[in-house]
């Protein structure tokens, strides 16, 4: 299984499908996240994405080989943004290419369940009454 | 030892990274030391430490030279 | 839930991912089928669709309405070719924008499992030594 | 009354439409003069049979000015 991880500025589902993308596959299968403009009703500005980077690579690399290891899928890209994000921007994605389809979906919706688990990333929301960084308090 | 913090425990230490006490012997011995300095650790949701870019368990021993982080609450993808 | 259907001579994942992308969304899926080049140890050269297609945009409305009605999904698009393909091209998406990915993923699957059951297109396969029409017998 | 063809109905009738005898009063009658008139269609996985652009029952009637279509397997997607 061939797999394509990055962390970079600025990511883009059509560079994740070009990857993984061949005659030999049946059904390609990506999720795109992207900076959503609300959360809890408080108005989103911007994001900060932090990220330890070496390490998060590695956790991506046992993702994509977890997922080859359970489903038979042909390749995975696996790409998450660092940096300051507006709402709008695309923040991750993955993309699977897999010869059956139902393969792909399970390895895609696997990938990032477990990303947001293991991959050490953080993300800070802007507020206009203030920053936030999210998920850390219960 | 020097210690790598990220997110939300960088704004709780005031500073990118920390140094230690040698003989912290393992993982969970600089948990407690740190727990004690930064008691405003207790109020995050979790909190792993990682050894080398891997996960660590509290029995992991610590040796000069390794790579340590402090690794708050996850918030990616 | 708004939705944009389409049977075209060529269609991209990225125009789907443009229609469904919204600052509220926080997730979308796609599922993109391209031509294989083989199907069982056959080399295929290059595929027909063909489309019954005033029929087909109603049974892809149809699916579009019953994902919409049994998951929070916010924007949908489907999107299928008509007429001759080549080995590696784009012959589905299926784009879905959730506030959740969950939802998403559920029905991205169910819309292309659907529109595999119900919506009226026939593939011809072209191989070295004839012609077939995919799935007609048993 | 004129009926569509698809797919491989095409190549089993030859044509890519047919007149049926007007007195073929629903689905099902047209389904077995169908069958009677092509055999090779029973060879088919499914047949289905559409009337103006909704897949009809057997028992649906058909009615002069109906579009109607014969929808061989499908392999769309």
């Amino acid at each position: 299984m061939e797999h394509w991880i990055s962390i970079a500025d600025s990511i883009t589902v059509q560079e994740a499908i070009d990857f993984v993308q061949s005659p030999a596959s049946g059904g390609i299968v990506t999720f795109t996240g992207t900076v959503r403009n609300q959360t809890q009703q408080k108005s989103v500005h911007k994001l900060f994405f932090e990220c330890y980077e070496p390490m998060a690579v590695l956790e991506l690399e046992k993702i994509a080989k977890a997922a080859g290891e359970k489903w038979p899928v042909q390749r995975m890209a696996l790409l998450h943004v660092k940096g300051e994000k507006l709402p709008g921007e695309v923040v991750v994605v993955i993309a699977v290419a897999a010869a059956h389809r139902a393969a792909a979906f399970e390895a895609c919706q696997f990938a990032i369940d477990t990303l947001k688990e293991t991959v050490p990333i953080w993300k800070k929301e802007f507020f206009d009454d203030g920053e936030v960084w999210v998920a850390a308090h219960p | 030892m020097r210690v790598m913090l990220f997110g939300i425990m960088k704004d709780i230490v005031a500073a990118g990274s920390l140094t230690v006490p040698e003989q912290l012997s393992d993982v969970g011995a600089l948990r407690t030391w740190l727990l004690q300095e930064y008691p405003a650790m207790k109020n995050l949701r979790a909190v792993m430490i990682a050894v080398n870019k891997a996960y660590a368990a509290d029995g992991q021993p610590l040796a000069p030279g390794d790579e340590i982080a402090i690794i708050p609450p996850l918030s990616g993808g």
